[in-house]
């Protein structure tokens, strides 16, 4: 892996350090535990090693100073990405608040908004859920149909979430809301901050192929926010939701390919111990599988890095692109090196890697299918005509 | 018997209208002892390849090719390929025929393992036979040859399993010192696995084509930014994509069914072509139907996943496609021998 | 390959003499020629083997007796190809006549036509190109500028065509023409058979990426034919040019693949001689390649045969998205198995091998672009909304 | 020197006007002597990489990395890329730089060959040595370590060969006995090979990327069916793929010249790596590029065809994408060891 220059190995050495004193006792069980297609492992457990982290000031790492972060340089935030890979910490439940509601907030919020969410975020103590998908929009944005009003005591908002992870866990949630009723596509939406524990929010699991539920449903009957918890102007929702996207990159990134390559080491470790490695045609598609992950981190170095050549504006869809259909092809792979035993369950759960396999089918749908990805490449880095899909 | 092209057609609209009605896939997550009695009593598919003199219809593997496709199309969850295979493989045991025929004891093959044979009893561990729990008769490859043991006999023990594809029930089947009769020899088993590996693709087929159509359905009736889906031509194009696999795929099945039936020589070379091609195909239309499908494809509720699950269930049970295809090449002395042409 | 019942082994018989009875002499220099990319091997010697041919009964093999043709079944075309392939038998020149234009004719042409064409064909004495693609419209064959008028002495055409395959060898051509100017895509097209020989006909190579000329440009400058030669109604031009391109397809396929078997032994017999056989990622490719033709031959088969499941009418756009493909891979893994020696010319001329890999680029463009063929198969199989391309 | 993203953007620019205005990829099938003198002199190119104190301008290979990327761009046809990485090859060799830094002495890479040194002499041959005729200096991989021969010096005989690649010379080069100074130990032609790999990721990189420009030109331009094709979106998806593909590649050529700068130590393991994907992105993006413009993109006159031959030629001249990518996993110990986080 990268070897940065010396003058981080403290930085490197802290969070070393700080790993090895805390991912014990109780939370040892959490090595190696969560991710996509695993995220009801240790549920608990993971909430609260999110809140050892807010302890440690890990949350917010990149954060600015201003904001409650640390305003660590993009070498240590790689660097705490790659030890926390190293000790084989777990997949975190918190990144939703860290990674986009936090960042939003900071960007886009007023004075009272990031005094009132960003420590509960940066202490892991308040969790977040995304309400952007819906049953009818899909990867469609603009064609949401929540409506949320204002009202004497706060927005009503009324309407149906899809595809929401988490959202059982979470304590809030940001939604994206038709706030002017008479508005079509991405004019008159907002940026909503709902909390979920109250009587107008429902939250029903999806049940996947996997026979788990990661997803959920979430349906707003008459749930009620204050008036003050929309982020930018009403209205304005399309804009902040977009800059909140444009967040969905880079050291977040970094974090995700912590969980893959333990899941690669996986595949690798069983093709060593059951033989297949030894098939020169099962070794190449490991070595292939390799190759790709160290693609997606080389590109995610790149992006991260200041004197990369201009950026494209595109790098979300392009990781996208490449992260989805590698880690799909690592699921059906890891079913190949297990070979016929793969096609059984043992015992009342799927075994990782089968989760693996099932869930995959997943990353090239939700947060943008590999469709609207593309015509993002072809219509802002090309300018290639547009399709009506992005016509406002 | 040999079909006219309008018989083949009756018998596929005869047997997808019952399938359709009786078992259609959503159904197919548990066991329906109806339909078999329907299928093999009132339809009597079970005695299509049963030869006439033991209570058959004399049928070849052209009738069954289009039986099989249908039953993958459904993914029907019923020992019927097993059972038909196995009357055409237990060809020389008469005795045997009639209750093969009428359904009343439904066979599993369990070619996959490692059995020895001495005076008459085998010993040995079949890790994962399909159907095995729901037969009567097991036929198994051993060292020296094809043998029959019923399923409840002496020394026989049977433990299903939990398959992830749930419409195709899997046993473990150990025998121990188990009472069996000689049905073939030593060449008799991979022909066996060829008859077996025929049927797969053309239930392999059957199945894949449905996966398109279900995808083709909901690209008509779904709109995202204010159009049907299928009018976004990456997607039109996507199908097509698979299309093209499908008909080469189906083409070796085709082929493969009429070697089956006597009508080419080189049944051991396109039998694992065959299975290599289709299962691959399905496996791979199986996975875009789910993409083309959106999230909804991605949920239990939806008929995508059971598709999905019994495709990689097939390409990894029973050889992968790229093993198979190295085993046809093998036999065909291609990368050993000159002539192609 | 097939073993067909017996009934028919005295007819390969037939063939099989006959081939070993004729392919001798001077003939014995084609075993092995032309095809795609190569069709500038011995062309003089492959237009007496065309003859040669035509004399010895074998063109026209399944066209009907009355037609002039030998009335052979498909399982006696099945046989006539595979056993033309067992004696390297050159790659046709006369294809353009015995697959489009005969059956064509025969099929809408007058009493008078047939009489005056088919016979040439048959005895290989009159070679045919096809006047279809021009520049500004490509695959898109309703959208054809070139003009044919009716005056007193016959039809005058004015226009360019392009890809236009042994046009410098061609006695006849067959043209797209509009003939009602006020007509607009597919409507008011007519097919014109125009003799080459004229002052009005200029046939340029165009210069391949290859940099031979297998395609031309053919311009048509105030050429003239007999007002008696269009085939169908005048304005009736699409009707009749559907009909062709649904001629090709079925047993020419068969014929087709005799190259693609001879070229695919050409790879094998080099990874044999230089050992790439032994690298299980080059046999994982010559086996895939090997499966590949299988499949083609299986379809094609399959294609042909009556008892087959229904014809879902796309048939033949299936077969060139079938082959094309596999042709490029093929050339592809040409120079794959030849190695570092494969990016330098031996002497004048590229070697077999280089001019398949180069000339298989095209392979995906001419004759309905892969494009064309996808949009064919998504709205006749599947009746997926059609796209403009197809909107009259 | 380290450039600020504002210089690299600077240095980038006026490469790139430079060669599109004086050696576009069309003029590329014939040599340039004005080219390569305004290129060294004026532009001082190929002084970038030598050190300060021996007539060179101390640039890191972050900043050759950029000039790499527009020669790619443009498939310069001159011995630049040889002989800026011959100059990163020899830094010991500091009589020998001033004239790689002024571009009067260019250099080729003989590094894949089984050439034997006796007594400073050199005797064996390799067969194709881009670069070697046009080069003064030959920068040879013998069995004991890296060493230098004048390209005219005693006992070495250039035979130039035809390239498919008509913008890369190839030529053959026999030693015998040739005299010859030792510049590096055994270790350092591996070195030299992995410095040649990134040079080419970087060039493969500009190249393709040039390619995706070229059809996207063409399909905003060319209308068929009444519109542009540009408007298709079948056509415009495909563009996207590519482009996902271009930019993963970019990524590793990135991180492999920051490698090769000295900014991290895994070079040994990405340049293999990178080249491989370089490659394999180039030779793909290159064969799209053909298809995406249709008849034209296979005529001689169009610039597409050289593209393909440059990325075929590179794919399979230096290791081909695959067994690079074998060599980098091994370096890495992917199939043996345990730890990849």
């Amino acid at each position: 892996m990268t070897d940065l220059p010396s003058d981080i190995g403290d930085f490197r050495q802290e969070v070393r350090s700080w790993l090895a004193e805390h991912l014990v006792g109780r939370f040892a069980a959490l090595v190696g535990s969560g991710g996509p297609g695993r995220e009801h492992e240790h549920v608990e457990l993971r909430t609260a090693w999110e809140r050892e982290l807010g302890t440690g000031g890990w949350i917010g790492l990149g954060w600015p100073v201003a904001a409650g972060g640390r305003g660590a340089t993009v070498e240590q935030q790689v660097v705490f990405h790659e030890e926390y890979a190293r000790a084989g910490a777990p997949a975190r439940i918190g990144h939703m608040g860290e990674q986009l509601a936090g960042p939003t907030i900071a960007t886009f919020g007023t004075q009272e908004q990031k005094d009132r969410f960003l420590p509960g975020i940066l202490a892991g103590t308040e969790l977040w859920c995304q309400g952007y998908s819906e049953p009818g929009a899909g990867s469609d944005l603009a064609g949401v149909r929540t409506r949320a009003e204002l009202r004497e005591d706060g927005w009503h908002v009324d309407g149906q979430k899809v595809w929401t992870s988490l959202a059982h866990l979470a304590d809030w949630c940001f939604v994206i809301a038709r706030t002017d009723p008479g508005s079509s596509r991405h004019r008159g939406l907002s940026y909503l901050l709902v909390p979920m524990d109250q009587p107008g929010v429902e939250v029903r699991p999806i049940v996947q192929l996997t026979g788990t539920s990661e997803f959920n449903e979430v349906f707003f009957d008459d749930a009620v926010t204050a008036a003050d918890n929309v982020v930018g102007e009403p209205g304005e929702g399309w804009r902040v939701a977009m800059g909140t996207l444009a967040f969905e990159r880079g050291v977040s990134t970094l974090g995700q390919q912590v969980g893959f390559a333990h899941e690669l080491e996986d595949v690798l470790r069983l093709a060593q111990q059951n033989g297949r490695v030894e098939d020169p045609l099962v070794a190449d598609r490991l070595v292939d599988a390799w190759a790709g992950l160290q693609v997606l981190r080389h590109t995610a170095l790149r992006t991260l890095d200041n004197d990369a050549a201009s950026s494209t504006g595109v790098e979300a869809s392009v990781s996208k692109l490449l992260w989805a259909p590698w880690h799909q092809r690592l699921g059906e792979l890891a079913m190949a090196v297990q070979g016929p035993a793969s096609t059984l369950v043992d015992g009342a759960d799927l075994s990782p890697l089968q989760n693996l396999f099932l869930f995959t089918r997943s990353d090239t749908i939700y947060g943008g299918s590999n469709e609207v990805q593309r015509n993002i490449i072809a219509e802002r880095r090309w300018g290639l005509p547009r399709d009506s899909w992005s016509r406002s | 018997m040999t079909s006219t092209p309008e018989e083949l057609r009756e018998l596929r609209s005869a047997v997808r209208g019952f399938l359709e009605q009786h078992a259609p896939a959503r159904a197919q997550l548990t066991q329906d002892a109806t339909t078999w009695k329907r299928l093999t009593e009132e339809l009597g598919l079970t005695a299509l390849p049963v030869a006439e003199g033991s209570g058959g219809a004399g049928a070849t593997f052209v009738e069954l090719a289009v039986v099989l496709e249908e039953t993958g199309r459904s993914l029907l969850r019923a020992p019927y390929l097993s059972t038909v295979v196995a009357a055409l493989v237990l060809q020389g045991a008469d005795d045997l025929l009639p209750s093969l025929a009428d359904g009343s004891a439904p066979a599993a093959l369990a070619l996959a393992g490692s059995v020895r044979s001495s005076a008459g009893r085998l010993t040995g561990t079949l890790e994962q036979v399909v159907d095995a729990a729901e037969a009567a008769l097991l036929v198994v490859a051993a060292d020296d040859g094809l043998h029959v043991v019923p399923r409840d006999g002496e020394g026989v023990t049977v433990t299903p399993l939990t398959p992830l594809d749930g419409t195709r029930p899997q046993a473990r089947v150990q025998l121990a010192s188990a009472p069996a009769r000689v049905v073939g020899d030593a060449a008799a088993a991979p022909h066996a696995r060829d008859l077996l590996h025929v049927a797969l693709a053309c239930e392999s087929a059957g199945a894949a084509e449905r996966c398109i159509e279900l995808a083709v359905e909901h690209l008509k009736v779904r709109e995202q930014f204010g159009r049907p889906l299928g009018s976004f031509q990456a997607l039109r194009h996507r199908v097509a994509d698979l299309t093209v696999l499908l008909e080469g795929a189906r083409s070796t099945a085709w082929y493969a069914a009429r070697a089956a039936a006597g009508l080419s020589e080189d049944l051991p070379v396109v039998a694992p072509l065959a299975l290599a091609t289709c299962a691959e195909a399905f496996r791979t239309i199986a996975g875009e139907s789910i993409q083309l499908h959106g999230g909804i494809g991605f949920t239990w509720e939806h008929d995508a996943h059971l598709y999905f699950k019994r495709a990689w269930t097939t390409a990894l049970l029973h050889g992968e496609p790229r093993t198979l295809r190295h085993l046809a090449a093998t036999r065909a002395g291609v990368l050993t021998g000159g002539d192609l042409a």
